[in-house]
């Protein structure tokens, strides 16, 4: 299918530091594809770097199969959607959306008549000839998408999207913007540093940490097994312990993680059967959170543990504050780590 | 709340105090002596108040007026091209192609050190570079590019506006630079996105949106031009002149109505120039 | 490292050939003003010294660097305190509204675009005509405040505009007086841009010519003085006096650059102490 | 006379030095002390001056010309008040004079400045009965004659308002009164200044400034009282206008004349304007020009760079202008005495030699002749040929011996003047019309 990308050992370098250090991927055309890692860990780099904003210190960038590394932005077929979107503030969004199609040299009516119907797919229409600078930052956003769209790419970059909105718009930007690109079959390859955000529009999550992938693949399967501590500890809903011979078997050296919804709480006289692991622990801090409770405790030798608990299983009597506690959660729940990829 | 802004508004009149008896002791009263003076009588040594429109009808009358302001304006529209269109140059490679604050801020300065010598000085340096037996005359004929000194080097239009160019393309660059500064690097990289080339950038981009730095080094050029006269002195040799030439020259020969007539005319006319100028820049929001 | 796009170099040479443009009228006269005792005001040189320095600081034939340079440092500083001042003063009362604003910035414009012969024509004749006697300190320095004031309150606008008035607020919310926000909070912030006007200011005051040619009386400031001397001097020691101003400008930049140097690390000592 | 030779060059060394050492009082006090005695000697002037009027400062402001810091040196040495120097050109000098009468206390300026000046009421009349050096002054100062038989030249001659009826008179006096508006104190015979090495011909008539052969490197003075007398000799000297009077012309003169130096401008025949000393100085030395009205010590100021210059007599004749001292109204008292003392100081010698040798004229030449040597007096006045070196008041060789001035004696100079700087009734229109030529 058309709009794939591929990266092959893709390096750069900022004065000698390795921003992005070798890494390879492959994203297939069509697919979401969604860049997740804390700040500076080469994200954004690596988008620009396929958009050709960025020289790619070593290695390729293949675009349908197509070597790109050394084309301009324009030759590779990629749009790139900015940040704080990066709106031209002297043009109205009737120009600011033609705008590419100007460069390309269309016509005056031609281009208009493309605008305008990008404008109605992101139902912009009536602010057409209105500047940027008048519009909310949603409207900012659908511009700049329809800006974006325009010249027809195959692949379209978008660089914290979503960033500059509130928490409720953001999830409905977030919708339009995944069903945009199922309606259109476009390959979206979209920055962010919000997991849930990642897990909520990605076919193919990639995380990114030190200018390294740490883990790619579905973001289901990476909820489900985080192949590396760093990934365990970034995704949130693990918790990840060090083994400790009087806690627990080293065989499960150096580490291992274990999702906080797969840990229940009980009193500490129960036994468990020995397909269940249980640890002694103190509970510190109870939140709700409506549909489940949050419980933290504190193992005896310090490790900290996080439980979910949902809301109907919620004992008050037993889950307080100060409450010694026992830990139980199935043998089969442990996630260990992929060795080569955390002793790197 | 209310009361506090009241307060607060009550200070500001004492604190704009100095700045308007300034302007009004040393602006607004000696125009006001010009303009008065400008309709009166005067011989080879003295002031003769009255009210006559001679001064005027002169000044309007004689082909010397309209010589001296197409003068002036020929050498405002070339200063005004050359320094523009090296000061966006230069400003534009400033603010776009050095990368790092200190690179910029050392560039920078290095532009402005030369501001800081007086200009009479600067301006007569100009004098052994330029002259028929120059720098760059002797230059010319040992590389046997020319075999007569260019005399048109000095005492013309050329050096005049030579030396404009010289004294005022730094007008130019500060506020388009500071204008630079301020476009969002974002927008460059959405027009190459976009398939825009370097020049089609600048158009699209840049110029616009460093307009008002344009429009506000515009202003300060043309202003330094029209109300100048030392330059033209020095540089067009005496044989070169423009308005403040005029105004000059009837101040130094004691005729000071006509040179307030002259004054006059030259403020009303720069006034309606700037008006039109202002319209396109409001320059509160630009610094 | 990125590479630089195929416009950097030829517009760096084109940046190169600018500077030199600017500096190459001031080599030519630096270099003229290390000639011997017989050189003359244009090329071919004649002999190498440091004869015209030395020139510089005895009596001259004609004319006097020593009090009229005394009486333009004066001026300079006194100019450039009432710049600082006053500029202040009018950057606070504007961040409020208050009646006649605009016209005062109008003036404060026009004051700055207006031809300066016409400035310097009008404080003549209304010193004349009003029987006061133009001197350098009085009706002088009257026509240089109408040429640095300007500059120095939109420099403060500029300030103003980038300035967050939540320190101010927060300062008061901690229960400090106006005088007390002013003198702990405002004024340290605003101190490095109060010596950008100071200096800026004195350097406009210390090169004006055509506003002080009408207005200075008896006695000459210094760029009067240097014209007369372009009109009276047939010897390179004006070009040696320039190549001195130069350096002297030189230094005073870099000082001015190290003492915010100095200044900012302290505030940032004590940021952090 | 040989007695003069070594006091005079003892002295000119003196008066440097103590120059160099204004400041520094310790280090020159010795040459300060020689200089006085010298001076004293020579002199013999009665020091009847009370202490108080060493504290007297007189302010003088004139064109750079002759308001030399040596000469304020000189006085102090000598009289023992300070004369403070400002020195602006002629047009300055001009508007200060009139507009600002309380900045100065005597005005260094030229005769023609002085037609304008006086009328207004900024200047007061010199008492000559209070001069003992009055009958010193040369006699084309008090009747217009060099000598007995000599033709008075057009213009505003030095006589014409060097007089006024009365102590409070703001009107000039036709005849030799006692009351003297300036007292004289220096002038000189002007021409053209040529490049002989550049010219490539004979120069003989003021008109060969107009020669094509020249265009684009000639220039005039563009002061218009003074630059309408060189135009006026220029186009009388071309045949195209005969004056009635070239220093009183008509309008229609006026006209003529700006319209022929319009066309010559348009053609490109001048390369530039000068208005002070120092310009036709530099416009000559480097060569821009080579052939242009010009001032005797400029002409000695361009050969001094080792330039070729010469001041090229013409068979029509010289344009003169001469300076004075004038008071200004204001001064009373013991002010007033001092500036007496002064102005008689000046024709009494010392200052008269220094602009001798400056190449202009003193306007008592006998005194002056004393604090000169033959061979100076024999060069500078008499047109003789050097038997040494002349050296200029800094003590630099100006010229080698065997040199001889250009132009001759002080008689030939002087006695073939044919008009003098002037402001002429239709002034207003002259300036108007020469603003015209300007601004062309």
């Amino acid at each position: 299918m058309a709009g794939s990308v591929e990266l092959i050992q893709t390096t750069k370098l900022y004065d000698g530091h390795r921003a992005v250090d070798g890494i390879n991927l492959k994203v297939p055309g069509g697919s979401y594809c969604c860049l997740l890692g804390p700040s500076g860990c080469g994200k954004s780099t690596t988008l620009r770097m396929i958009a050709g904003h960025e020289a790619v210190s070593d290695g390729d960038i293949l675009l349908d199969n197509r070597n790109v590394t050394l084309l301009s932005p324009r030759q590779r077929g990629t749009a790139m959607m900015f940040q704080n979107y990066a709106l031209f503030p002297h043009l109205s969004c009737r120009d600011n959306v033609a705008y590419g199609l100007k460069i390309a040299g269309q016509g005056k009516a031609e281009r208009y008549r493309a605008a305008d119907d990008m404008l109605d797919l992101v139902t912009m229409s009536g602010f057409a000839d209105k500047l940027p600078g008048q519009l909310s930052g949603g409207q900012q956003q659908r511009i700049a998408l329809a800006r974006a769209l325009i010249c027809r790419p195959e692949v379209v970059l978008l660089d914290e999207p979503l960033s500059a909105l509130d928490p409720f718009l953001r999830v409905r930007m977030r919708k339009e913007l995944k069903s945009l690109q199922r309606q259109l079959g476009l390959t979206f390859i979209h920055v962010t540093h919000s997991q849930e955000e990642a897990f909520a529009l990605a076919d193919l999550a990639i995380v990114m940490s030190d200018g390294r992938i740490e883990q790619s693949g579905h973001p289901r399967d990476i909820f489900e097994a985080p192949r590396t501590e760093f990934v365990a500890n970034f995704i949130g809903g693990h918790n990840v312990l060090q083994p400790n011979s009087t806690l627990l078997p080293t065989d499960l050296h150096p580490s291992f993680s274990i999702r906080a919804d797969q840990l229940t709480i009980e009193p500490l006289d129960v036994t468990p059967p020995n397909t269940i692991t249980r640890l002694e622990a103190t509970i510190v801090d109870v939140e709700f959170q409506a549909q489940f409770f949050y419980v933290e405790t504190r193992l005896d030798d310090g490790q900290t543990v996080m439980c979910y608990l949902p809301e109907n299983r919620m004992d008050d009597a037993l889950v307080c504050h100060g409450q010694r506690v026992a830990l139980h959660w199935e043998k089969s729940a442990i996630n260990l780590f992929d060795t080569r990829a955390t002793t790197r | 709340m209310a009361r506090m802004s009241m307060a607060h508004n009550l200070h500001s009149y004492w604190q704009a105090l100095p700045l308007t008896l300034v302007l009004l002791a040393f602006l607004v009263f000696p125009i006001a002596v010009i303009g008065i003076v400008s309709f009166w009588d005067y011989n080879s040594y003295s002031l003769i108040p009255d009210f006559m429109l001679d001064n005027y009808q002169y000044l309007l009358s004689s082909p010397v007026t309209l010589q001296a302001y197409l003068n002036t304006f020929k050498y405002a529209a070339l200063t005004w091209f050359f320094t523009l269109s090296i000061g966006f140059t230069v400003a534009y490679f400033l603010a776009f192609h050095l990368r790092s604050t200190r690179t910029q801020t050392l560039c920078f300065v290095i532009c402005t050190v030369p501001f800081f010598t007086s200009n009479i000085i600067r301006m007569i340096s100009w004098i052994p570079l330029l002259g028929r037996n120059g720098l760059v005359n002797s230059t010319l004929q040992a590389s046997g590019l020319t075999e007569q000194p260019l005399s048109f080097l000095l005492y013309s239009d050329f050096a005049v506006v030579l030396a404009y160019v010289h004294l005022y393309t730094l007008f130019m660059v500060v506020p388009i630079f500071n204008s630079m500064m301020r476009i969002d690097r974002n927008l460059v990289e959405a027009a190459v996105d976009a398939g825009a080339s370097g020049f089609q950038i600048i158009r699209d981009i840049i110029v616009p949106l460093s307009r008002s730095g344009i429009i506000v080094g515009s202003i300060f050029v043309f202003t330094l031009v029209m109300g100048d006269f030392v330059t033209v002195k020095i540089m067009g040799g005496g044989i070169k002149a423009n308005v403040g030439m005029m105004i000059y020259n009837e101040i130094s020969l004691l005729q000071y109505p006509a040179a307030a007539a002259s004054a006059i005319v030259l403020l009303a006319t720069v006034m309606i120039m700037l008006v039109i100028l202002f319209r396109l820049v409001d320059i509160r929001k630009e610094l | 490292m990125n590479k630089r796009p195929g416009s950097f170099y030829p517009l760096a040479a084109f940046f190169a050939l600018f500077v030199l443009f600017l500096y190459g009228p001031t080599i030519t006269i630096a270099l003229l003003s290390f000639q011997g005792p017989g050189g003359g005001l244009t090329f071919p040189m004649r002999g190498a010294s440091f004869h015209w320095f030395g020139q510089l600081f005895e009596a001259q034939a004609v004319g006097n660097f020593g009090t009229s340079l005394r009486r333009s440092l004066l001026l300079g500083l006194a100019v450039m305190i009432c710049t600082v001042v006053f500029s202040l003063l009018a950057g606070l009362a504007f961040r409020k509204r208050f009646k006649g604003q605009s016209v005062i910035f109008y003036l404060t414009l026009t004051s700055l675009i207006i031809p300066s012969i016409l400035i310097s024509l009008g404080i003549g004749l209304m010193f004349d005509r009003l029987n006061l006697e133009s001197t350098w300190y009085s009706s002088g320095f009257g026509s240089h405040l109408t040429w640095t004031l300007p500059f120095g309150l939109l420099i403060m606008f500029a300030v103003f505009n980038r300035f967050n008035p939540s320190y101010e607020m927060a300062s008061v919310d901690l229960g400090a007086s106006h005088w007390q926000t002013f003198r702990y909070i405002l004024l340290p912030l605003l101190a490095p841009s109060l010596m950008g006007i100071g200096l800026f200011g004195f350097t406009l005051s210390y090169d004006e010519f055509a506003r002080t040619l009408m207005t200075s009386g008896s006695f000459n400031t210094l760029p009067l003085e240097l014209f007369a001397m372009t009109t009276n001097v047939t010897s390179p020691v004006l070009y040696a006096l320039g190549t001195l101003t130069t350096a002297i400008s030189l230094s005073v930049i870099a000082l001015t650059l190290l003492a915010l140097r100095v200044f900012r690390r302290k505030s940032v000592r004590e940021s952090e102490a | 006379m040989n007695d003069n030779d070594t006091p005079d060059n003892t002295e000119d060394t003196t008066v440097k030095s103590k120059g160099l050492n204004r400041r520094k009082l310790l280090k020159g006090a010795a040459g300060v002390g020689v200089a006085a005695v010298s001076s004293g000697a020579i002199t013999g002037f009665p020091m009847i001056w009370a202490q108080n009027i060493k504290n007297v400062t007189l302010r003088q402001f004139g064109t750079g010309v002759s308001n030399l810091n040596a000469i304020a040196d000189k006085c102090k040495e000598d009289l023992g008040f300070n004369l403070q120097l400002t020195s602006l050109d002629s047009d300055s000098v001009t508007q200060r004079a009139v507009t600002q009468p309380n900045s100065y206390d005597i005005a260094d300026i030229e005769y023609w400045i002085c037609k304008k000046v006086f009328p207004s009421g900024a200047m007061q009349p010199l008492d000559v009965r209070r001069l003992r050096n009055y009958d010193k002054i040369s006699s084309l100062f008090i009747n217009g004659k060099l000598t007995e038989d000599a033709d008075i030249a057009q213009g505003t001659a030095p006589h014409t308002v060097g007089f006024v009826p009365d102590r409070n008179a703001t009107t000039f006096a036709d005849q030799p009164t006692d009351w003297m508006t300036l007292i004289p104190t220096i002038y000189n015979a002007d021409t053209l200044g040529i490049r002989p090495d550049l010219v490539g011909r004979p120069i003989t008539s003021w008109a060969d400034i107009m020669d094509p052969a020249f265009r684009g490197q000639t220039s005039i003075i563009n002061i218009p009282s003074i630059g309408i007398m060189d135009a006026a000799m220029i186009c009388e000297a071309m045949g195209e206008i005969t004056y009635a009077d070239k220093g009183n012309m008509t309008r229609g003169e006026i006209d003529q004349t700006i319209e022929i130096l319009k066309a010559a401008k348009r053609d490109g025949q001048f390369r530039a304007f000068w208005k002070t000393f120092d310009e036709s100085v530099n416009l000559m030395a480097s060569g821009e020009v080579m052939i242009q009205s010009m001032w005797s010590p400029a002409v000695a100021a361009v050969r001094s760079q080792g330039v070729p210059c010469v001041y090229q007599p013409l068979q029509e004749g010289y344009r003169a202008w001469g300076g004075g001292l004038g008071l200004a109204s204001h001064l009373s008292g013991l002010e007033l005495d001092a500036a007496y003392e002064y102005i008689d100081w000046y024709l009494s010698g010392w200052v008269g030699a220094y602009l001798n040798r400056q190449g202009y004229y003193s306007a008592a030449p006998e005194t002056s002749r004393a604090y000169m040597s033959e061979d100076e007096w024999g060069y500078w006045m008499q047109g003789r040929e050097a038997q040494g070196d002349i050296l200029s008041p800094s003590g630099d060789v100006m010229e080698r011996a065997g040199a001889v001035r250009d132009g001759g004696s002080f008689e030939e100079r002087m006695g073939s003047v044919a008009c003098w700087n002037s402001v002429m009734d239709e002034n207003q229109y002259m300036v108007r019309k020469w603003n015209e030529f300007i601004v062309s």
